[in-house]
């Protein structure tokens, strides 16, 4: 998203081993996922294993619930928009670190992550396939699918 | 109500009404000024919270900037982020509203030249309220296109008032400035209707009429046997009199006139003989086929490139619009031949013609004569020309990163060197033709011009149904109890932009399953255009698998941009109609009915623009819900109800009662990311307070049923739309009852299978909800306490 | 010209005029409509080409978007980087103009109401040509009132018309944005001068009077021992109401009304003893000083803070403005002693209230209950608190990188630490008080607090001279032919807001150069109360020491923003009163003669906002430059002549020749970094074409001798400026003839010491410039090919 | 300059020796000095040394003229301001590398990088005490006066 930087400050890249750190460093943790989830096996799977491995809460945005209860995950939520979402994260406080995982439009992860950072406290980290400015920690661009996949096996691993 | 008065050439118009004319009694809020109807606003923002997703940290509007206020700091001016965000929500509404009303200022000072102030407003026997939106806003029954100048007037006044509160110093409350662009959001919905009020009166547009005619839609309209003059934009009236121009000289068959944007959906309301293109989308792929002789320009939504575009390939331009000179000289009081050799020899790139009845003899005469020059035309890139561009692709993905959609070219380029052109055609499906990723290309690649070589398909046809213009009365009479009892499910109303998330064919699925489950849906600008060529195994186009009637299971295309004030004006009609609520100057109480009761849900999967912005603004204030795709995070506000919080209440005229309802609708404007949350969303927002027993259980069904299909699993929120049993979708009643009991922990008797203790509230067949005081106090006749 | 037609409470007026006054010959462009004329910002463009800097290489105006144009790529729409910038810059223009069109209306309206359409548009005897700007943009003479509406009716259209155009979409030529924006800043002087007039006639302020009252200004009018209103912005309204409660109630001497920003003016020019705090550079010192026991505020200015701001002190807030209601509740209507008492005891922080005339007896009321409650009233915070708030500065830098003027609050607070406080004196002379630095803060640190309190001398007091609105015809007859033919070497009009890049005093500095050089200064604004702060040793202000004459070291204050028409009218005047050419409708024509011979030149040291944008792009289209301080180069766009190009020419007239002139003025809007930048800047450019030798000389004397004295050197570009010897100062003569020999090659005859070859061209007494094709045909009776 | 990072691409930061390098393989560079000048003796003192030992062509703005030009410095221009002389720097494309130095308004000089940076070729580099992002190169900021200076001396004795 080399248009979208106009910040004050972009986020800070982030490894695995970073990602899983922090996970477990937090109080509530909570994954969310995007519509990218409906026609990526391998992200299903990824969620499935974190699950099971972390038992990380999941709230399911984008249609991905489809995939996720299909293949056994629990979803706290599934029916509400990645705006709804974003919402209730910044209004709750119900959670102190949030993950993003598998939005096929980036930029509308961008906007959210843009409000949770001005408008709430809660940590973000992307570990979307595309660098997202907006997060506290993000991954990085992944030019190959097959590098993007390796990284967030990589956060299973190191679990 | 307005008189022509000729004293010494002074002519007369009426600026004030206080008015004499006494069809209806007048309500509370004739002509609104800013902070009129701010009382409303805030019983809608105490719902709907607006929600801000800033696009920058940073706000430059004055020179005590560039300010940083992230996490909500402060400028130098004292304002916040999130104040900032509205102020920049309001300018965009703005700048929306005033391309209609500027429209509707061209459209009404030409017919008033032409026919005169008197000109009578005539829609028909079947539309006796012409004017819903002017009605309810502005107070008066307009009988003339005179009578449409004061409704602009005051249009212009308000918008200028509410412009000058974005100056720098002004509101400190974000929730003013949302209120002001709900106020701009209003107004611009009565200067669409003024728009196509005049241009459906004036040039004969069909009115109302179900069957109005299919007109062939598609980039196989564009033929490169003839000359072809393309259009493009809003403004009808150059087009108009191109097409005039060529009836008068018995040349219909010799020229092809082809539009892109709403002129074309416009064009072919004025005469069926015109074809349109399709989107934005299409433009710079129209071009690059080279196939137009001529492109006439008029306003709003136009490359602010089709010059520099249209002379690389030698295609002459005519403008037509003040709003977009493009840099031409003035020629309008030119000898017309010299125009046109200049235009056909390429002395000239193009001309500015600021008369539109001088356009359509330049502009039929320099087709022709570029067509006899060119001779035959080339259309798209040789396989070998894509291949030597392909060859020079380094694949460094500056393209990718600078596509709106991301799209994969680097990966498309890359199996394209190894011969394997499928993405490409993939790739085609989204690409909005922007030609960005040429911008960002190192390598200078003609990526659009490859897309198109060897994704796009350029004979494909559909076809759509000319705009109709407004939804008759009788049409209301027959709908208008079930929509408010709920057994039609609900009015959905596809308008908007071609910025779709992924490929196109989505919005035709969309609509194809709520016509299916035989909602309403009504549709208007690019999204029309685009359903014509959503096409079902045997080649039919939406249009020609449905009727064009309002009513279940019905697709009505009302027309272009402005023609969306036929969409409120037809939900502003059911509660004149069928509940007869009084109209005039009466906006609280009309919009208040809606919210409450009125199951209509805009979709807007490709909004991009500055107008779109406003109209679901405008949409917004009335109690309308707007479903948009992603793109439109970037309007960076969008109004998200909380379901958890308390502000979900009514005022019950018949118990009395502040009392509390089940959140719907919960949100106001809300973004979806695929097509499956649309669909659910949708269904979900027609869920409305006062839907009957048997309303809710027809809308829960599909509510339920859409969530099993599209997201897996019963939606997590079903339960609060419950008052009772008899809700409850029949077929899944007694397992709905266990999990009511089992997760929710309601009391269920399940002998007589009822609810005995659970839901927010019960159902009451006298159930007379309204948020607004005076409306409650005006049916109660009751003072309250405030 | 209006009428009152009285038909079952139907009133009526004038929409569209055709004219039956026959008081002048109408000229080629009354009410020109958008792109009317085109042609003349064509002429200046050309020779003016617009300068980009861009704020931000990216654009998000849509959802197409955020898109990359660095380097003058284009956007999804097609749009480059130079034309985004153009739009941005219509924009501005389009709400600072919108701004003073609301504020006019607001006055029309309630002037209107209160007096009827008829209430004459009188400003005396010795203004007869009332309405310059009307007469030439609009043409007609005003007679009345209710005339006025029918100008704002046409102004409001085309702001509408232009806001349309930067729809995404519109416009591919920055030049044709450009033109754009001179039509606003044109319309802008229009609606400027509706509003001043409206409130000259109706509130009988000074009508052109030099001696008009001297008024108390300074922070130190803000008296801790009396109860204290504190109005802030620009519409007189509330204002004028509360003087006139004090005066029907015998209060005038219980309470002290005191001004911020233009209200302040324009209150004053209604009655003197109203007092001037000063510019919004002070409204966050003054209500932290905590004296205000009520403040109003109105419209445009203030800032967005403020209810916030008051309610940390204890200050209820009245809001009264439609553009600013600040979140709070209307009270309009309701009991006016249940809303003071709401307000004195903090019940609610502030009330809105949309009635201007209800608005004094609830400000005066609320101010004395406040101050019997609060009893002695605590100002700034005490060496301890500071000391306090000092020793938390960790010196990490960030307010500095926050400041709009990178002041050194890390180095103050170092030397504090160590006792020395004596930096935050500098600091606090260049501070705007946008309170950034304690936003930016980590600590939490009160910073504005600081310099207040150690800074700035609160007790500060001067007079600036009540705004007297127009300058008389007689004046201008007086002064018409030594301004044209240059022996009063320039008017320097000092107009616009606070945001200056350096120390206060530096605008008194450059003026007093001025008026002690016996140039004409006009003043408006937040400029014309600074300069009521700008003492010489014996304390006298610039306004004590300088007659209020509109003549050669004269100091006139027109009055508030909105008498910036003032300015530009008595520029107009010189053209239609010593040149005697008409004006009515016939801009082109006046604006070319102003650009050519009339040495006017703006100076806007502090541009901070949209309307000053607006203002001096007014400016230029009527041929004026203007020097704006740096804080102005965000504006983004400049209009740099290049003196290096063959843009120079000009038709004469007498000679029928197209003649190349001298590069003069040269550049229409520049910045200049340092004072002494701009008052170079300043002499240049207020060379003109027309000159006659005596006035060329006089010009080139003070800008040789303000370039020596200020840069150290000759200018660079003198000798372009001389035509023959007899343009050359005449102390300097036999130095500068040497120096075209040596320097520049330049023959010279140093018998007769003539220039015998050299110079641009000859002087020629009949030289008649114009650069406008139908002026010269028209005074030539002679057609040009084109 | 933090609020003024909404830049497609920040300036590179440059150490003085490669200001040094730069200068030397320009083709005809040309520092352009600012209003800063007027209360910065030092500042004076390093353009004269500089003009002396580089022989570097000078254009002065902002009334930074005077000071230069009692200190014997030669200078190219001396009335125009910034805007002036970067539409002439853009327009004549006399120079391929130019400098800029003591602007006592920062934000005016970040406006005329800009404006070089998308519209014309030269390169540009800030040697000045608060880092240009619209530069092409800048100094980095200098948060103590007596560093800066040092780098500039650093320029001179590498010279
Ligand atoms: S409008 Fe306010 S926030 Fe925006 S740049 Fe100006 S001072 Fe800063
Ligand atoms: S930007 Fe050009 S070179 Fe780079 S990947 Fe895309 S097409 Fe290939
Ligand atoms: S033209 Fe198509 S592929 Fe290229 S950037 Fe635009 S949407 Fe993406
Ligand atoms: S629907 Fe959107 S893209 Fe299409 S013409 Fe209307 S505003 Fe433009
Ligand atoms: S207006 Fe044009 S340049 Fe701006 S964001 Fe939209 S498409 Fe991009
Ligand atoms: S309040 Fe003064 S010191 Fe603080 S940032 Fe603003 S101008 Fe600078
Ligand atoms: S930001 Fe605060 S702590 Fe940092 S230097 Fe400035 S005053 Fe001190
Ligand atoms: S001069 Fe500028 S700051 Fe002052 S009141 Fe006018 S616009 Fe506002």
């Amino acid at each position: 998203m080399i248009a979208d930087v106009q910040v004050s400050r972009s986020a800070t890249t982030i490894k695995p081993k970073i990602v899983v750190n922090m996970l477990n460093r937090a109080k509530r943790p909570v994954l969310i996922t995007g519509g990218g989830l409906l026609n990526d096996e391998r992200l299903v799977e990824f969620v499935y294993e974190l699950q099971k491995r972390a038992g990380l809460e999941v709230i399911a945005t984008g249609g991905s619930s489809r995939a996720l209860i299909e293949r056994d995950v629990n979803v706290r939520m599934a029916v509400f928009t990645l705006h709804y979402v974003t919402q209730f994260l910044t209004d709750l406080q119900e959670y102190d670190l949030s993950l993003f995982l598998g939005f096929r439009a980036p930029y509308y992860l961008s906007r959210m992550l843009s409000a949770l950072k001005h408008f709430s406290n809660i940590n973000t980290i992307s570990i979307c396939e595309w660098y997202q400015p907006h997060a506290k920690f993000s991954f990085p661009d992944f030019r190959k699918k097959e590098e993007y996949y390796k990284a967030l096996e990589e956060i299973l691993e190191v679990l | 109500m307005v008189m022509d008065i000729h004293l010494n050439n002074v002519r007369i118009h009426i600026g004030r009404i206080v008015e004499e004319d006494e069809w209806e009694p007048m309500g509370p809020t004739p002509k609104p000024d800013v902070l009129d109807l701010r009382y409303w606003d805030q019983k809608l923002l105490e719902r709907y919270e607006p929600f801000y997703a800033p696009m920058q940290d940073f706000c430059n509007l004055c020179t005590m900037g560039p300010c940083e206020l992230s996490r909500n700091k402060k400028g130098a001016c004292g304002i916040d982020l999130k104040t900032q965000k509205a102020r920049i929500v309001v300018l965009a509404c703005l700048i929306g509203a005033s391309a209609h009303c500027s429209h509707a200022r061209h459209l009404v000072e030409y017919v008033v030249e032409k026919f005169g102030r008197d000109y009578p407003i005539d829609l028909g026997k079947d539309v006796e309220i012409e004017a819903p939106n002017i009605r309810l806003v502005f107070g008066i029954r307009p009988k003339t296109v005179g009578d449409l100048e004061a409704v602009l007037d005051y249009v212009e006044e308000q918008l200028v008032r509410i412009l000058h509160s974005t100056h720098t110093g002004q509101e400190e409350s974000y929730l003013d400035y949302e209120s002001k662009a709900l106020h701009v959001g209003m107004l611009d919905h009565v200067a669409m209707e003024v728009a196509d009020i005049a241009q459906i009166v004036a040039f004969n547009y069909p009115k109302g009429d179900p069957d109005s005619p299919l007109i062939e839609t598609g980039f196989g309209v564009l033929d490169a046997e003839k000359p072809v003059i393309l259009i493009i934009g809003h403004n009808v009236l150059p087009a108009r009199n191109i097409m005039d121009y060529l009836e008068e000289h018995g040349m219909e068959n010799d020229v092809e006139v082809a539009g892109l944007c709403c002129t074309a959906i416009d064009t072919s309301r004025y005469d069926p003989k015109a074809k349109i293109v399709g989107t934005l989308s299409f433009e710079l792929r129209a071009i690059r086929s080279g196939i137009p002789d001529v492109v006439v320009t008029d306003e709003q939504c136009i490359r602010a490139d089709t010059l520099k575009e249209c002379s690389k390939v030698g295609i002459p331009v005519i403008a037509t619009s003040e709003a977009s000179a493009r840099g031409l000289p003035d020629k309008t009081n030119e000898n017309i031949d010299v125009i046109v050799e200049d235009l056909a020899s390429g002395r000239l790139k193009g001309v500015l013609i600021r008369d539109p009845d001088k356009v359509g003899e330049i502009a039929v005469k320099t087709a022709l004569a570029v067509r006899k020059r060119k001779g035959k035309k080339k259309v798209l890139m040789s396989r070998e020309e894509v291949e030597n561009e392909v060859r020079k692709c380094t694949g460094c993905g500056r393209c990718v990163f600078s596509c709106p959609h991301c799209l994969r070219i680097d990966v498309a380029m890359g199996l394209a060197k190894k011969g394997d052109f499928s993405m490409f055609k993939e790739i085609d499906r989204s690409c909005i033709a922007c030609g960005k990723c040429e911008q960002a290309c190192p390598k200078g690649i003609r990526i659009v011009d490859i897309i198109m070589s060897v994704g796009m398909d350029i004979k494909v046809k559909g076809r759509s149904r000319a705009g109709r213009g407004p939804i008759t009365d009788t049409e209301i009479r027959k709908v208008g109890q079930p929509i408010v009892m709920g057994t039609i499910p609900g009015v959905i109303a596809a308008v908007g932009c071609p910025n779709y998330p992924g490929a196109r064919e989505e919005l035709g699925s969309i609509i194809e399953e709520f016509l299916r489950r035989r909602f309403i849906v009504v549709t208007s600008g690019c999204h029309a255009m685009d359903l014509g060529l959503y096409f079902d195994e045997e080649g039919k186009s939406l249009y020609e698998k449905y009727p064009g009637v309002f009513d279940g299971g019905g697709l009505v295309n009302v027309g272009s941009c402005v023609a969306n004030s036929h969409i409120s004006g037809a939900v502003i009609k059911i509660a004149a109609i069928f509940a007869k609520r009084p109209l005039r100057g009466n906006y609280a109480e009309i919009a208040d009915y809606i919210l409450n009761r009125v199951g209509a849900v805009g979709l807007a999967w490709g909004a991009y623009s500055q107008k779109a912005a406003s109209i679901a603004t405008g949409f917004n204030r009335l109690g309308i819900p707007v479903v948009v795709g992603p793109h439109a995070s970037k309007y960076r506000r969008a109004y998200i109800g909380k379901f958890w919080k308390d502000v979900w209440w009514v005022y019950d005229i018949r118990s009395r009662k502040r009392m509390r309802v089940e959140p719907a609708p919960d949100a106001l404007l809300v973004c979806a990311e695929t097509k499956e949350e649309a669909i659910v969303q949708l269904a979900r927002l027609c869920i409305r307070p006062g839907d009957t027993p048997q309303g809710r259980q027809i809308k829960l069904t599909h509510y339920i049923e859409l969530s099993e299909k599209y997201l897996g699993c019963l939606p997590d929120d079903w339960h609060l739309f419950v008052r009772s049993e008899a809700d409850l979708p029949v077929k899944m009643k007694d397992r709905l009852l266990k999990i009511l009991e089992d997760e929710h922990g309601w009391k269920i008797d399940w002998k007589s299978k009822k609810i005995v203790e659970g839901p927010i509230r019960q159902y009451d067949p006298g159930f007379n909800p309204t948020i607004v005081e005076h409306v409650y106090e005006k049916y109660t006749g009751e003072k309250l306490l405030r």
